[in-house]
């Protein structure tokens, strides 16, 4: 309860609360709610490149299609990106940093020298080289955005076992002869949740950006799958005059990732209590 | 000290033959290579079977593996396929333009994410750090490319304040090769007129990638800064009068740089990642628009290149980042 | 200014904290004096304000504090009065020296001794030690010499960290009257270091103390060490100052049950007493009435529900205490 | 700082370079500033590219050159043929000197196509089937011989492929094998119109040439005495470029929104010319559905050609009818295209359907990575196969890839977009190359389509000289081809390009693009 007050009283995780659950929202109940649900798909080369109008409140792109119901339908897909990715990425990261932050040694070592290999990968030019390998699809982008990612789950959870494992308690469990899987997964994990939660809210924000990028450069999602990223990149072709095309989905890019970061500021805050005065 | 980074030289060695060997793996992973183009439309099997052996794609990858470090080991970084020409030779040609424009972004986000992450700090919870506080978190929401078309739609396109792309204006002769930064090599020439025309170019391409470092500056500038005046010696400090601009401009803030200036190593890295799109939108002959290149044209031995250059420079950053704290800290330096 | 005006004097100084629940009293008619070349005493547990109210007189009360009534006059000046920069640039260092608790952690870390206590001076010197640094250096190497650190001119180049405890607070000392102040501060100024060193340090600021006549607020929970170094003392109690009495009434004069509890028995290096049974009152539920109340072994009745009020019992002596001024009532008819 | 120092340490050891050498100022209307994008590679024996052949043509001099459509001789006088058709004999004009002073002789020629033929890049395409190192000769200082191993009608067509390099100054360059690859790339050892700027080169970012005053052809009375080559890849960034005066020629793939924003502009015009690219849907003929007539005539029916060409190109591109570019000969004049209509299609699914195609999986088009005329294709084809009831799953990625994939049966998409470029002008270029089942296993060839008869007809024509003759045999493969509908022929381009207005002289050609720096002069 305690935590929940001091949340309630964080106004800009609030927010940034307020801004995912909307997403969320869109993200179900979007494909029923959008003014032109065939769009994703239907192009209307006839209607194309219209300005924002009572039809059309952010106007339309160059196949015809409804600016909004686009913007609207990328959101699943983003937040689809974004949990998958974080996801496998926790899939990976989570138990080899537990094992590694439990056992150390030779192995907690090697673990950590791949980890460092995989982070002085620029992940961006990783990620394009292997998209482009694994050829389009959200399954590709999915998998190149999770394979750059996973270090850094790994590094925190690493670090956190680390100080986790000198707690009184760990030693009482060894004394008691308990297997150490068990004290990992047991009480090691829910142990460290706290700062793993943090870590994945604010990386769903980046993985959001890095996913809009991707998309950008023309590798992400493929056509006509609603992307935030690529209906960017394809407005430059038509900028100085329809400004429309590339304002509202960098609007949307800017929502989302604010409203992970919001929130994940937030919840640093309320979980680390070094920080909390820090705000 | 000395020790201490060839030291750490040393240790990067095995890291960055990881990362040679985990890029070569996953170029390798799935069938594809540069034959079918350099044979070009109207080939033959046969003859794109034939440059496939002349370039050893048909080895095993083993082979091909050790084909290729033994070639780094004699320290060339090879052939392009693509341009024929020494990938070093190119990496030379573009390197210079990518540190141009990272270091000028990283200059920026530092010489303003610092300042204004102390100065949220010492009105923490006022209005102003609140301003800040909104600016940062937004400016860290802003996707880069976004930010960048925006900026060149606005200040070329619509006002015709600013360059579009490149580096230097049509027409004009860069200045002689000293570091191959034409910011820097303007000036050494003492040629202003290039210098300025070379800074308008980098204001565009070098504010879009430097807002999200300086917001991150910025907000780990401001809660070191906040937990550095939570410090006796910052009470004790006062309590000796210092006067303010002083006491935050001098003490506070060199005792808060550890945190920042571990940020700015790290985005350092970042920001080479970010530059691929920057450089895409305004053409800027970087790094990482040969990054994109080289992939997009299938031409591994660059691409490998490339991220080895880059980590590489990841490795030196980390350790030049030790070697800011030692500066910084005279107790770390009693530890190198 | 005539002889018998004090040079400090805090009069029925309260103030409060903003906290969740509203504002909290934390010193609350608070009464001192200090004359020149005096050296007093402030005797308390740990949490009785004692910090606060050095704080206070250094105007460096935390955000949130809010000054409820009462003076502090300095040299005539109400310093309740004074702006910040006013005090920072006028009053601490210059006139008002402070030696901290805890020297590891006042120094700061990232700086050499000599420049940050150089610092001191560039601001605060007065005119006839001079305005040059090389004068300013002098002036130190000389106070050095004073409070023995061995080879001043190396040390004055190293860092904090080189240096021991004993040693850090004689430079803490130094730096304290090296603007020839008026009056120091010293809180706790050996609470963080071993017994024998205590002695040396107090001896030491006692000495110099006494030789540049400086005044002294010794702020400390030991009575013992009061009793060796101190012209008198005032003994607070959860915001209160609730006996003053000089030196020589120590040993048999003193009459709050407190204070005798306090002269009873040896504080620990935490500053909890273990003679005395119970703890002091936080802020946020001060007792009514009496605030030693509930832990006096010699309370009344009336000291659950009324404040008792300052009595001057003599001329060098003045106590708050139902017990003693029901004592004193008690007397004045069968006087009258 | 010592900080600084080792800063300013790295870059030194890392980039120390001597500054290169300061040409001779230019006035301005000795400048033309050209904005197609500089080569990846100077080397005329691995020219791929539209901005690598650029190169090749202002730098290197061939036996034949194309002026417009027609071949014209160049370092050549003239050339005989036996009567087979395999002995070719080329005499050299005299007198032509290269960049590096030395004279052009057949020597240079001989070696010029060993090398070629040796290093086995795109240029040798078409001569790596047909010819040995070791049948080219030289007679004597001004005559060269190669004897073919069987004949080639498009021989001489293709014969401007081919750069002639000062064999001397080549040579003094080789390493190993390496036939001086490296050093040839980013240099010039050329006689052409113009020269590189040593250093003036970097691949793919700019190039600087300088005119050979020394050239045996003529300059007009105020010729291009520098031209600064640049990239520029965003198309709206390139005729932004083009309206402000920085770059005086963009690229001629800029887009119907670019080329409508030059066209109203003050001092630039757009110079419009058909060229010799073919924009296809190749289907795989070889694996089912597609492997049914009716079927493949369905999609054939059903694809907007109209909308594409008109609304989305902006009707910057014209209909082409068949597999041939409706500008060249052997393309029927009465052929006719496929019409986007719906109920044919379905009739012809039905048939299909009778003949128990099982059309119920999804169906992939490939299209390439970043590439905005594939991307709307592909998205336009999806939702015209939609009413149809067929599902089309829409992938890309880059050309490398795709051209593997493409070359194997098995792993060749379904359906994908791609163009057909002219390298040199012979109908053999697209319909052989495409149809012509031994061309199975390239990219090209991935229609997979096998017809004994249209394979017959291809293989006479390629080996006739007689253009007459070709042309009746390429006409019928041509029929024959449409009817059994391999592939949707969508377009052929026509190339833009947007022009300062001082610019005269620009003349297209279909080979090269046009950027003969020696024809053009600028009016102020």
């Amino acid at each position: 309860m305690h935590i929940l007050r001091l949340f309630a009283r964080d106004r800009a995780a609030l927010i940034g609360l307020v801004i995912i659950l909307f997403a969320i929202l869109l993200t179900i109940i979007g494909p029923f709610i959008v003014p032109y649900p065939d769009d994703a798909f239907e192009a209307n080369i006839l209607s194309r490149l219209e300005p924002p109008s009572w039809d059309h409140w952010f106007g339309t792109d160059d196949f015809g299609r409804d600016i909004l119901t686009r913007v609207i339908l990328g959101t699943g897909n983003a937040l689809g990106v974004a949990v998958g990715v974080a996801a496998a990425a926790m899939f990976v990261g989570v138990p080899l940093g537990l094992l590694a932050g439990y056992h150390g040694g030779r192995f907690g070592e090697a673990v950590m020298r791949v980890t460092d290999v995989f982070l002085a990968v620029p992940s961006l030019i990783l990620a394009i080289a292997l998209a482009q390998l694994l050829h389009a699809g959200i399954g590709g982008a999915i998998l190149a955005l999770s394979l750059t990612y996973w270090p850094h789950f790994c590094r925190n959870v690493y670090s956190e076992t680390r100080s986790a494992k000198t707690a009184t308690f760990v030693e009482a469990l060894e004394s008691m002869g308990a297997g150490s899987t068990r004290i990992v997964f047991m009480h090691i994990l829910p142990n460290i949740a706290s700062p793993i939660i943090v870590r994945v809210t604010v990386g769903l924000g980046y993985i959001i950006m890095t996913a809009a990028v991707l998309g950008f450069l023309g590798i992400g999602v493929p056509p006509p799958t609603p992307d935030w990223g690529a209906a960017i990149a394809n407005s430059r072709q038509h900028l100085p005059e329809a400004w429309w095309l590339v304002s509202f989905p960098g609007l949307a890019i800017f929502l989302a990732v604010l409203g992970f970061n919001l929130l994940g500021d937030g919840l640093r805050d309320i979980i680390d209590p070094r920080l909390r005065r820090a705000r | 000290m000395s020790l201490f980074i060839v030291r750490r030289l040393l240790l990067a060695i095995p890291a960055l033959f990881g990362l040679v060997l985990l890029t070569f793996i996953l170029i390798h992973a799935v069938p594809g290579d540069p034959a079918a183009v350099l044979a070009g439309d109207q080939a033959t099997p046969q003859q794109i079977q034939a440059l496939r052996e002349h370039y050893g794609f048909d080895r095993p990858i083993l082979e091909q593996f050790i084909r290729y470090v033994s070639q780094l080991a004699s320290g060339s970084l090879g052939v392009s396929y693509m341009t024929q020409r020494q990938i070093s030779t190119e990496i030379i040609e573009r390197m210079p333009a990518t540190f141009e424009l990272t270091l000028f972004a990283m200059t920026l986000a530092t010489a303003i994410g610092i300042p204004l992450g102390v100065i949220s700090a010492y009105f923490h919870n006022r209005w102003l750090d609140h301003v800040l506080r909104i600016i940062s978190i937004g400016g860290l929401a802003i996707a880069s490319f976004w930010l960048a078309i925006m900026l060149q739609f606005t200040f070329s396109m619509e006002l015709d304040l600013l360059p579009v792309h490149g580096r230097l204006s049509q027409g004009l002769t860069p200045p002689p090769f000293v570091t191959g930064m034409i910011v820097i090599d303007s000036l050494m020439a003492g040629r202003l007129d290039l210098f300025r025309d070379a800074f308008a170019h980098l204001i565009l391409p070098g504010f879009a990638l430097a807002v999200a470092p300086l917001a991150t500056i910025m907000r780990f500038t401001r809660a070191a800064v906040l937990s550095t005046l939570r410090r006796e010696y910052v009470f004790y400090e006062r309590a000796v009068g210092y006067p303010r601009l002083v006491l935050m401009g001098k003490y506070v803030l060199r005792n808060s740089l550890v945190t920042p200036v571990t940020q700015i190593g790290l985005l350092l890295g970042a920001i080479l990642g970010s530059a691929v799109v920057i450089e895409a939108i305004f053409d800027w002959p970087g790094l990482g628009s040969y990054a994109v290149l080289s992939i997009a044209t299938a031409d591994y031995q660059a691409t490998l290149a490339v991220v080895l250059i880059v980590g590489c420079v990841y490795a030196l950053i980390n350790i030049l980042v030790d070697l800011v704290h030692a500066a910084v800290d005279p107790r770390i330096l009693e530890q190198l | 200014m005539s002889a018998s005006d004090p040079l400090l004097r805090v009069a029925q100084f309260a103030l409060a904290f903003r906290t969740e629940t509203g504002l909290a009293t934390v010193l609350d008619g608070v009464d001192l004096e200090v004359a020149r070349g005096e050296i007093l005493g402030l005797v308390g547990e740990s949490g009785c304000g004692k910090s606060t109210l050095v704080r206070a007189i250094l105007g460096l009360m935390p955000a949130g504090a809010r000054v409820l009534g009462g003076r502090i006059e300095f040299g005539g000046q109400n310093l309740l009065d004074l702006d910040e920069a006013v005090l920072s640039r006028d009053i601490r260092a210059g006139r008002i020296g402070f030696i901290p608790q805890d020297p590891f952690q006042s120094f700061n870390p990232l700086f050499r001794v000599g420049s940050q206590m150089l610092e001191i001076m560039r601001w605060h010197a007065p005119p006839e030690i001079g305005r040059s640094r090389s004068a300013h250096r002098a002036r130190l190497l000389e106070l050095m010499e004073r409070v023995r650190i061995p080879a001043p001119d190396t040390a004055l180049k190293r860092f904090p960290h080189e240096f021991s405890g004993g040693q850090l607070q004689r430079l803490m000392i130094a730096a304290a009257i090296a603007c020839k102040p008026d009056l120091v501060l010293a809180d706790e100024p050996t609470s963080a270091l071993d017994v024998t060193t205590q002695q040396q340090i107090l001896a030491l600021l006692e000495e110099l103390a006494r030789e540049m006549n400086t005044a002294v607020i010794l702020v400390t929970h030991d009575l013992g060490l009061v009793a060796q170094y101190c012209d008198r003392v005032s003994v607070m109690y959860a915001g209160q100052t609730v006996e003053s009495f000089s030196h020589k009434r120590m040993l048999e004069g003193v009459r709050h049950p407190y204070t005798r509890l306090l002269l009873d028995c040896h504080p620990d290096r935490a500053g909890a007493l273990r003679g005395i049974p119970g703890i002091v009152p936080g802020i946020a539920r001060m007792p009514p009435g009496c605030r030693f109340g509930p832990r006096c072994p010699a309370v009344l009745p009336i000291c659950s529900t009324q404040r008792p009020k300052a009595e001057m019992l003599e001329a060098d002596h003045s106590v708050q205490c139902w017990a003693v001024s029901g004592s004193i009532a008690a007397r004045v008819p069968a006087d009258a | 700082m010592r900080l600084g120092q080792v800063i300013l340490t790295l870059f030194l050891a890392g980039t120390i370079i001597g500054s290169p050498a300061r040409a001779a100022d230019y006035q301005r209307n000795e400048i033309l500033n050209w904005g197609e994008g500089a080569a990846d590679t100077l080397d005329p024996h691995t020219t791929r590219s539209t901005t690598d052949v650029t190169a090749k043509i202002n730098l290197y001099d061939t036996l034949y050159r194309y002026d417009g459509l027609d071949l014209v001789p160049s370092i050549a006088t003239g050339h005989t043929v036996s009567d087979d058709g395999l002995t070719w004999t080329f005499n050299l004009r005299k007198g032509v000197k290269f960049h590096s002073g030395s004279e052009l002789t057949a020597e240079d020629v001989v070696y010029s196509f060993r090398r070629l033929i040796g290093m086995k890049q795109a240029p040798a395409a078409p001569f790596w089937p047909i010819l040995k190192s070791e049948n080219i000769s030289a007679l004597d200082q001004s005559t060269v011989r190669m004897v073919l191993d069987r004949p080639y009608a498009p021989f001489l067509a293709a014969i401007p492929l081919v750069g002639i390099v000062d064999k001397k100054l080549v040579e003094s360059h080789v390493s190993g094998n390496d036939w001086a690859a490296t050093w040839v790339a980013g240099n010039d050892a050329g006689s052409g119109p113009y020269r590189a700027e040593p250093d003036g080169f970097r691949p793919s970012q700019i190039s600087k040439l300088t005119w050979f005053p020394d050239y045996f052809l003529p300059f007009p009375a105020h010729p291009i005495k520098q031209v600064n080559i640049t990239t520029i890849k965003e198309a709206t960034t390139l005729a932004l470029a083009l309206l402000k005066g920085e770059v005086d020629a963009t690229d001629t793939r800029i887009g119907a929104e670019s080329i409508a924003r030059i066209r109203k502009g003050e001092n630039v015009k757009v110079s419009a010319d058909e060229s010799m690219r073919t924009f296809v849907l190749t289907m795989n003929n070889a694996r089912p559905p597609f492997d049914n007539i009716h079927f493949r005539k369905a999609i054939s029916y059903a694809f907007d050609y109209d909308g594409f060409i008109n609304k989305l190109r902006e009707g910057t591109v014209v209909r082409n009818p068949g597999p041939i570019p409706q500008n060249l000969w052997g393309n029927p004049k009465d052929l006719v295209p496929y019409k986007y209509d719906l109920t044919k299609a379905k009739e012809e699914l039905e048939l299909a359907r009778k003949d128990g195609v099982d059309f119920s999986r999804p169906l992939t088009v490939y299209g390439f990575t970043n590439t905005r005329d594939t991307y709307l294709s592909m998205q336009l084809l999806q939702s015209n196969l939609r009413p149809l009831g067929l599902k089309v799953e829409i992938k890309d990625t880059f050309f490398p890839n795709l051209a593997s994939m493409a070359a194997n049966q098995s792993t060749a998409p379904d359906m994908w977009f791609h163009w057909v470029s002219a390298f040199f002008i012979d109908p053999s270029n697209w319909i052989g190359e495409m149809y012509d089942s031994q061309f199975h296993g390239t990219w090209k060839g991935s229609a997979f389509y096998k017809n004994e008869k249209v394979d017959a007809l291809l293989r006479q024509a390629i080996v006739l000289n007689d253009k007459e003759k070709r042309r009746a045999l390429y006409e019928e493969a041509s029929r024959l081809i449409v009817a059994d509908a391999p592939a949707l022929w969508i377009y052929n381009a026509i190339e833009y390009r947007g022009l300062n207005k001082r610019v005269d002289g620009y003349k297209f050609s279909p080979v090269g693009s046009g950027a003969d720096f020696r024809l053009m002069s600028l009016s102020q």
